[in-house]
């Protein structure tokens, strides 16, 4: 096992641990601050990927951005003075249920996953991303690109109006 | 053996598998959001997966990127929705809220 | 600066629950052990309730059980850090109460006293309000400057916080021989002081954003509270008693009454009431300087008194101009050694009762700074 | 590119990887110490007094005295937090400020991580440090906590906008975010430096105002994230406390407070190399070279520690919603003018 | 400088406006007193000050470059980037000039005059905005650009227009500045489609340049007339043109200095630059629509000015009438004499506007000094007698009046008369008479209606006591009346105050070479230099006209291209000198004249006959292929050759001189193939005589009725009695639109109504009889038989849907598990 394998369990095991930890937490905070836990693991698997400047949007957007809104959601949303809060879960059926539903989809999509014939190209050096990242976004995917602006921004004046919004 | 693509596949599946666990368990609107989080997430990692292995090169990254874009659009949008059920409600538990359902 | 707008806070609009906090009685921002209860919603405070009481000392009890003289080391106690000040209006009533006139150096010296005890007093609330506003150098250099005052009290009087200084009919003890040069070196440096406090905070752009427009205080409430000095004036009501009302031998001085003109923001906001004080250190400044020039060099600065001290029955309320404002004491007299009663009028509790008045809407960091403004010591608000 | 010495000492081995994790992490205790008596020391010396005297001549052990009271004070965990997290946000806190000395360039020939990204790194780590503060506040089960949390990752979110933007705008004008390149490109005399507008011909006079202005504002934005005065609305011991680290104490309070220091540091050192040339010498190649660059490094990082320093014994603190205010309605847009000029001047030349 | 340099300074020139308007816009609150107006005229100042030096550099430095520009591609659609940039040439420069120097003055002139206004800040904020986006037209080199700042400035003006909002009219008239240009634009944005659609590029030289190789927008010469007249909609729309002039006179309700600025340099003149910067690519038909606009708006405009009398109308009129000179000037192809009318008519009416703006606040001055206000300030029936009491003004004005109408010694004159020698040569060419008649008959109107309005309001005795107490402004308002009277001398522009032909002007502006291919081009316009052999062809085709000239004189040339080693132009150009071709295309397109400069013998060629020299440049020249090829031919052989030529050259001048019109002999120079620039300069004199004539029998009757009252003016309009109402109600244009226009969308609308009401109600009403008497019998059926089925399905389904009903749980969580869950049983059954 050489480094980057352990690096890769590691993060690999981080990953998965948080998100176990997310989903099952009876405590909404401790999900969310979980969450922060699994957005990092992410972005070092997209590291070891050579995705160095997606991993680091990731850790900004995810981490700065999506996180702190979801815990500002939960804070306004809960009564968080105090740390012990307990979120309802669906009924223990519903729980069985739901496990099973996961289980079959986690194995279905691993075997179909591992069967797949994927076509294996060999990756070009992607280092200096930054720059292709850009070119790309300013030439072929410039509609792309103006579309998600705008996508966000009436994303973000409808989210402010539907928030200041009374009832 | 060597990490590959199957490896991240799999970490990606079951990322996915989770997140639709949390999704369909949890009775408060946020925790079903940072369900939704996961699965995009778990998307994003195939994304870049296949963009080192699959020859989808930089244009998996971009995706990436927009998929990240997105989620972010997304968790405003949704937290807001939140928030105003919140105040008609006072509750976002979505058991309770189904009044779609009539 | 142009018309500056009152921010009006809205956040309102989303809805949260709100949150109650005790600022105090353990808080370094109370100026002592106040508690307040504030409810929040988000930052904005909605309720504030003081409690007070964690220093009483039943001092009005005491002053029953003890002879008239014996009051004064409790009334030091009452407002700490005006000792000086505190003494004058129970012995001026005393002295009306026994009919005794004082001889001319006592009320110099007495003036004198008082006018440096007001510096210092004021020194310590521009500070203290410096503090709140988190300004902490400001602070610092009053306190070198008050060190002057301070060391010239123990050289008169032997305490450098409580005095027991000014007796019924004259002084504890006459002054010390460099005292009208160690004055004027005090009023030098209390001006060059002032100065540069001018620059570092009164008018330093952060500090206007913080103080102005905060906690406004109009006239009409102020005097529906009663409230006096600085706090009043500071909402542009021109009341002092030493010019409404002069006692002693105010009317031989000339001086101002400042008031707030809201300057940067609003008549009566926080920085009104700072600035008044500000200002009137320099007044005293001045009265100060002039009554170095009119104090006669020799004399008796204690009257003869007979031996036990017992007034006829009667009462009398006498009322001066503290630092903080108006204090009396009503003495009741029932011809014994010991007072009947003796009421106090506490300048800062009469001022803290306004605090819930102004203090609601704005934030949780402006209450602080209005607290701060109000300057309040918990000595003389719970005695 | 050989950027790190430390290589061709050890070689590429995990030793060497060792080495050069550990160094930054010895400097930033030693600085630490340095920058905890320059602190107590340079506040006294502003509000005309001595400062601490008795440990060590002219009270120079003080911060070491300090640090072994830290280390020495019982680690209290209030009954009421959650234990858990309120044990780990020191943790992250600490983590993250830490990782952000991974891509600073102390010298040519010293940089712990030469990614290409640098400046955008420091700038998405600088959110964990949001998340750990949150983590802190709540954990603690204190409502001057809490709201000190709350506060604390609404200025950050909110300065780093304009902060971005600064860091936009050097990027614009240096066509790179690696931090080594954008030293590299103010090298020689200090005309050079971005904040006089680049090199280049006469016309970066045209640059100055802009770069000047994103100099400003990142210098203030930086502060605001550091919850240095007059921005330590978080800390307000006025107001708060403590803010989100009332409940601490000992060996964790002391990380909080490393992770401080490491943040003054770490914005001071983006300063100086976003606009001061970085490890460039002044004087184009007198006193330049790889020792020489540390030197000049840490000298004007330091200066930048020194304003903070003085900064925050001289101003008052601000209000929160005008915390707010100057964030939204002052620094940004001033920040998208900047960012426009100079991103507009950029392409013309 | 270089020309980066350069390209920066124009952008900073740009910018500066911007930045004032930002300024003031962001701090409009903030600012004491007139600081805002000190900081935006400041700003101008500035912009001023670097336009001159770029215009100098452009002119001196760089006068080989017939363009600066810088390009880059701003987006990418698809695969074809779009391209955009800035270009400085001699255009531009000049305009630079003209643009920051009024609005400079009118910045400053509005520091006093609109010194007590509310909204003080905001109005400079907004006269920087409109400067910034009249700049942006100004330095733009592609459609895009132009039609972003086009639609700008349409903006702006509407802000300046309805500054005083409050009053009704104000903001109607800004609402229909706004409008009337929003419909001009509409053709503008049409035509620039269709340009786009064609070449893929909005770069003015590019499209031309493809135009000139014979490439058509959808291979029909008729769509490029189309396009042009399109486009062209756009300068009729911003230059107050007939039909969509009405704006214009309305927009007086702005205060005065803007009405200058739109009058002199910003927004009326858009159109006219626009027009000369998209110049080549109108063809012939498109040219004599552009004409005839021009000539009906300068006819119709200047009856209505006549019998006006609203100071401010009377000007606005004039500008309609003189902008109508401009367009058809360019529209007979007086290229240059058009843009050179566009740049006098700048000063001299700027300055007429801030004297009217001078006179009308000493008028409100003295009003409010009266107390009253009810007098109307504008209106020149209660002026008279100013001449006494503002003497600067006075003299200001009718200095500007004198070159408005044409007077010798003018600017105005000088560009006058050469728009009107350029219709008279255009009539003789292909026999459009009118448009020299209405032009001179135009030229009479208007000195005859300017000195009225001077003589009423400035002459004789004050007709009311307010116009007997006016006083002189000060400095601030005087300062750019004296400068802007002093520019409309002539010597600013040419040494000789009868041919501007001879002046700076004429030699930096010089006639754009039309790029449109032959077919659909005058004969008479076609560049002299044309070396596209398509040209000719085509020219041979349509017109007859053999390229035989050329080859004449190349005959009589010694020097065939064969001998001086030259490949023969009507052979196929080898590769070689095809791709020489390309490299010079640009001058070549841009400016001919100064092409040649660029030769590297061109000094060796002129030096021994230094007396000779342009007659003999331009003799070389003829031939065009020269010009390409010389820099291939050795040196050493043409130097060998020029003694002998230059001779030659000599002779046949002298022989042009004795065959050709006689009168000119500078026409013998000209290349025979451009009959126009030849005709021209024949027509220059008939032209100078007509025009003097007419204006003098305006200025004559002007003075006779209303000086020397040989006539009561209010008998005469009796006497004309529907000529005058015509006149006076501006041709009923507002009600003829107000009828037409409105009424016609109103009748359309309401016949649309009537059909819906009858027509399709009725169909409707009947079909819906049918139905119920069907539906009466199908009813019992269906009650019975149907009902019946429905009845036991309903059933069915509602036992059914009462059980699948629990699925339905309104939860969204449910739903992703039945998705999951499908989507499992699918991959289950197709794994």
């Amino acid at each position: 096992m050489d480094l980057f394998e352990i690096i890769f369990y590691f993060f690999a095991a981080i990953v998965l641990v948080s998100a176990l930890v997310v989903v099952l937490s009876k405590n909404i905070m401790y999900s969310a601050f979980s969450l922060l836990f699994t957005f990092f693991g992410v972005a070092g698997l997209f590291v070891l990927l050579n995705a160095d400047f997606v991993g680091i949007t990731q850790i900004m957007v995810y981490v700065g951005g999506i996180l702190v809104l979801i815990i500002f959601g939960v804070m306004i949303t809960t009564k968080v003075t105090g740390v012990d809060i307990k979120e309802g879960i669906s009924g223990k059926l519903q729980y069985a249920g739901a496990g099973i539903i996961t289980l079959l989809t986690a194995i279905f999509l691993s075997l179909m996953f591992i069967n797949g014939k994927w076509i294996t190209g060999s990756s070009t050096d992607v280092h200096a991303t930054i720059h292709q990242i850009g070119t790309l976004l300013m030439t072929k995917y410039i509609l792309a690109f103006e579309a998600a602006a705008i996508l966000l921004l009436i994303a973000f004046i409808g989210a402010a109006l539907i928030g200041r919004r009374k009832a | 053996m060597a990490i590959g693509l199957n490896h991240y596949l799999i970490v990606s599946a079951i990322l996915f598998a989770l997140g639709i666990f949390g999704i369909i368990t949890r009775k408060n609107a946020i925790m079903v959001l940072m369900g939704l989080e996961l699965v995009l997430n778990s998307a994003n990692i195939n994304f870049i997966a296949f963009s080192k292995f699959g020859g989808l090169n930089i244009e998996g990254h971009l995706a990436a990127i927009f998929v990240i874009i997105l989620a972010a659009a997304e968790a405003a949008v949704a937290l807001a929705i939140i928030l105003n059920i919140y105040q008609n409600w006072r509750n976002i538990n979505v058991d309770e809220i189904a009044k779609m359902k009539e | 600066m142009g018309e500056r707008k009152i921010i009006e806070y809205d956040f309102g609009k989303v809805a949260t629950e709100r949150m109650r906090v005790n600022v105090g009685p353990q808080h370094p921002s109370t100026h002592g052990v106040l508690r307040l209860e504030v409810e929040l919603e988000g930052e904005i405070v909605t309720e504030v309730v003081p409690h007070i009481g964690y220093l009483h000392r039943c001092f009005e009890k005491y002053a029953e059980e003890k002879t008239y003289p014996q009051v004064i080391p409790y009334i030091d106690r009452l407002d700490y850090i005006s000792s000086m000040n505190n003494e004058w209006p129970y012995v001026m009533g005393m002295e009306k109460l026994l009919g005794i006139e004082v001889p001319e150096r006592v009320e110099y010296i007495r003036v004198i006293f008082a006018e440096l005890n007001r510096i210092a007093n004021h020194q310590i609330a521009v500070a203290t309000f410096g503090m709140d506003a988190g300004a902490f150098t400001p602070f610092l250099y009053f306190f070198r400057d008050r060190e002057m005052i301070l060391s010239l009290f123990e050289r008169a009087s032997g305490g450098r916080l409580l005095y027991n200084y000014y007796w019924i009919g004259g002084l504890a003890a006459d002054v010390p021989p460099t005292f009208k040069e160690e004055c004027l070196n005090i009023v030098k440096t209390v001006r060059k002081t002032n100065a540069e406090i001018d620059n570092l905070l009164i008018y330093n752009k952060i500090f206007i954003e913080r103080a102005a427009n905060v906690g406004i205080l109009p006239a009409d409430v102020a005097i529906n509270y009663a409230c006096s000095g600085p706090v009043l004036r500071g909402s542009g009501v021109p009341f002092d008693l030493r010019k409404s009302e002069p006692y002693s031998i105010y009317n031989r001085f000339d001086f101002n009454v400042q008031v707030g003109k809201g300057e940067v923001g609003t008549v009566g906001d926080c920085w009104d009431r700072n600035i008044v004080r500000m200002r009137e250190m320099e007044e005293s400044c001045k009265i100060i300087e002039q009554a170095v020039v009119q104090m006669p060099d020799e004399g008796n600065v204690q009257e003869k008194l007979p031996k036990k001290i017992k007034p006829a029955a009667g009462e009398i309320y006498c009322k001066a101009e503290n630092p903080k404002g108006e204090l009396g004491f009503y003495i009741v007299s029932d011809g014994t050694a010991k007072p009947y009663r003796v009421k106090c009028r506490p300048t800062s509790f009469v001022n803290l009762s306004v605090l819930p008045e102004i203090s609601k809407g704005y934030m949780i960091a402006d209450l602080i700074l209005i607290l701060g403004s109000v300057d309040i010591v918990l000595g003389e608000v719970d005695r | 590119m050989e950027t790190n010495f430390i290589y061709s000492l050890l070689g590429n081995n995990l030793l060497g990887y060792l080495a050069v994790c550990i160094l930054p992490l010895v400097f930033l205790i030693v600085y630490a110490l340095v920058a905890i008596l320059g602190e107590l020391k340079i506040g006294a010396f502003m509000q005309d007094r001595l400062g601490p005297m008795r440990t060590g001549p002219w009270g120079t052990i003080q911060p070491i005295a300090e640090v072994v009271k830290l280390l020495q004070k019982e680690n209290i965990t209030p009954d009421a937090a959650s234990k858990f997290l309120f044990n780990l946000a020191p943790f992250i806190i600490f983590t993250a400020a830490f990782a952000a000395f991974a891509v600073i360039p102390f010298s040519p020939k010293f940089v712990p991580s030469g990614i290409n990204l640098g400046l955008f790194y420091i700038f998405a780590i600088g959110s964990f440090a949001v998340i750990g503060i949150f983590m802190g506040g709540w954990a603690s089960n204190n409502k001057y906590s809490l709201l000190g949390a709350v506060r604390s990752v609404a200025q950050i979110i909110s300065y780093e906008i304009p902060a971005g933007m600064a860091i936009l705008s050097i990027a614009a004008l240096a066509g790179t975010l690696d931090m080594n390149e954008i030293i590299t490109k103010q090298s020689g005399w200090f005309t050079n430096w971005y904040i006089f507008g680049g090199s280049g011909s006469a016309l970066r006079i045209l640059f100055l105002p802009f770069t000047f202005g994103i100099f400003v504002i990142y210098l203030i934005a930086s502060l605001a994230e550091t919850n240095r005065t007059p921005f330590d609305i978080p800390e307000g011991e006025s107001e708060i406390v403590a803010g989100y680290h009332t409940e601490y104490s000992g060996m964790k309070f002391a990380m909080f407070f490393f992770a401080e220091y490491a943040n003054m540091f770490v914005v001071s050192a983006l300063l100086t190399i976003m606009f001061f040339g970085g490890w460039n010498s002044p004087f184009g190649d007198f006193m330049s070279g790889p020792i020489w660059a540390v030197v000049w490094f840490l000298g004007k990082s330091m200066s930048f520690i020194f304003l903070q320093i003085w900064l925050r014994w001289t101003l008052p603190r601000l209000r929160v919603d005008q915390l707010m205010y100057t964030g939204w309605k002052v620094l940004l847009p001033i920040s998208f003018v900047c960012f426009f000029a100079i991103a507009l001047l950029a392409m013309l030349k | 400088m270089g020309h980066n340099t350069l390209l920066i300074l124009a952008t900073i020139v740009l910018l500066l406006p911007l930045a004032s308007f930002l300024i003031l816009v962001t701090n409009r609150k903030r600012l004491p007193g007139r600081s805002a107006g000190i900081i935006g005229t400041s700003f101008i100042g500035i912009g001023l000050i670097l336009s001159i030096i770029i215009a100098a550099h452009k002119m001196v430095t760089f006068k080989m470059l017939p363009m600066i520009q810088y390009k880059f591609d701003w987006f990418t659609v698809g695969n074809i980037p779009v391209k955009v940039g800035i270009g400085i040439d001699n255009i531009t420069g000049i305009m630079l000039i003209v643009v920051m120097l009024i609005s400079f003055l009118v910045h400053l002139f509005s520091v006093e005059y609109m010194r007590d206004d509310v909204r003080f800040s905001r109005y400079f904020a907004y006269l920087g905005v409109f400067t910034f986006s009249m700049l942006g037209i100004v330095i733009a080199n592609n459609f895009f650009f132009m039609y972003i700042f086009w639609e700008l400035v349409g903006l702006s003006s509407y802000l300046l227009i309805g500054h005083w909002y409050e009053k009704d009219s104000a903001s109607n008239a800004a609402k229909k500045a706004f409008i009337t240009n929003r419909i001009g634009d509409l053709g503008f944005f049409i035509g620039i489609m269709i340009l786009y659609f064609s070449y893929n590029s909005f770069m003015f030289d590019e499209i031309f340049t493809k135009i000139n190789y014979g490439i058509l927008p959808f291979d029909s010469g008729t769509m490029l007339t189309v396009a042009g007249i399109l486009i062209f909609c756009g300068a009729i729309g911003k230059s107050a043109q007939f039909p969509l002039h009405v704006w214009l006179p309305d927009a007086m309700e702005g205060p005065t200095p803007v009405s200058a600025l739109i009058h002199a340099a910003t927004m009326v003149a858009a159109g006219v630059y626009m027009t000369a910067r998209v110049f080549p690519m109108f063809t012939g038909w498109a040219l004599i629509f552009i004409a005839y606009t021009g000539a009906i708006t300068a006819f119709i405009a200047a009856t209505i000015a006549i019998t006006q009398n609203d100071f401010k109308r009377v000007l606005a009129y004039s500008t309609v009438s003189q902008l109508g000179y401009m367009i058809m000037g360019l529209g007979v192809g007086a290229f240059t004499n058009g843009f050179f009318h566009l740049v006098t008519h700048a000063w001299f009416k700027a300055c007429l506007f801030l004297a009217s703006g001078s006179v009308i606040f000493a008028m409100h001055k003295a009003a409010h000094h009266f107390n009253d206000h009810h007098t109307d300030a504008q209106d020149i029936r209660n002026m008279g007698g100013l001449r006494k009491t503002m003497p600067l003004t006075y003299y200001t004005f009718l200095m500007a009046t004198i070159a408005i109408c044409g007077v010798p010694f003018t600017s105005g004159f000088l560009s006058k008369d050469g728009i009107l020698a350029g219709t008279l040569a255009y009539a003789q060419l292909n026999g459009h008479w009118l448009i020299p008649i209405i032009g001179f008959s135009a030229a009479g109107m208007t000195a005859f209606y300017m000195f009225r309005l001077a003589i009423v309001a400035f002459h004789g005795q004050p007709k009311t006591e307010i116009a007997g107490h006016t006083k002189e402004n000060n400095w601030v308002i005087v300062f750019p009346l004296v400068l802007l009277a002093t520019l409309s001398l002539w010597f600013f522009y040419s040494g000789n105050p009868l041919d501007p032909s001879k002046g700076w002007f004429h030699e930096k502006v010089k006639p754009q070479p039309t790029a449109v291919l032959g077919n659909l081009q005058w004969a008479f316009l076609i560049p002299y230099e044309s070396k596209n052999p398509s040209h000719q062809k085509v020219l041979q085709r349509v017109y007859g006209i053999e390229p035989k000239d050329e080859m004449d004189m190349m005959d009589e040339m010694p020097l065939k291209p064969e001998a001086m080693g030259m490949p023969n132009p009507h052979m196929k150009p080898d590769a070689k000198s095809a791709n020489q071709q390309a490299l010079t295309d640009d001058e070549m397109m841009v400016n001919p004249h100064t092409g040649k400069k660029e030769m590297p013998n061109d000094e060796m060629m002129v030096n021994p006959h230094t007396g000779k020299k342009e007659m003999q440049n331009e003799e070389m020249m003829v031939n065009p292929h020269t010009q390409a090829m010389a820099p291939n031919s050795s040196t050493a052989k043409v130097d060998a050759h020029i003694p002998q030529h230059a001779e030659m050259g000599k002779e046949k001048a002298k022989n042009d001189e004795h065959k050709a019109k006689g009168e000119h002999g500078e026409a013998g120079a000209h290349h025979a193939f451009n009959k126009f620039e030849e005709q021209s300069h024949a027509a220059h004199i008939p032209a100078m005589i007509i025009s003097l004539l007419c204006a003098g029998i305006g200025m004559l009757l002007s003075f006779s009725i209303y000086q020397f009252k040989f006539a009561d003016p209010d008998k005469l309009a009796l006497k004309a009695g529907p000529f005058y109402r015509l006149s006076f109600n501006k041709w009923y244009f507002d009600e003829i639109y107000n009828v037409t226009v409105i009424g016609g969308t109103m009748l359309f609308s309401k016949l649309l109504g009537l059909f819906d009401n009858k027509v399709v109600d009725g169909l409707v009403n009947l079909s819906a009889g049918i139905t119920r008497v069907t539906s009466y019998f199908v009813g019992h059926f269906d009650n019975i038989v149907v009902d019946g089925l429905v009845n036991l399905s309903a059933n069915v389904t509602g036992f059914s849907g009462n059980i699948i009903r629990k699925l339905q749980t309104g939860r969204v969580q449910s739903y992703v598990a039945f998705t999951i869950t499908g989507i499992i049983i699918l991959l289950y059954y197709f794994w």
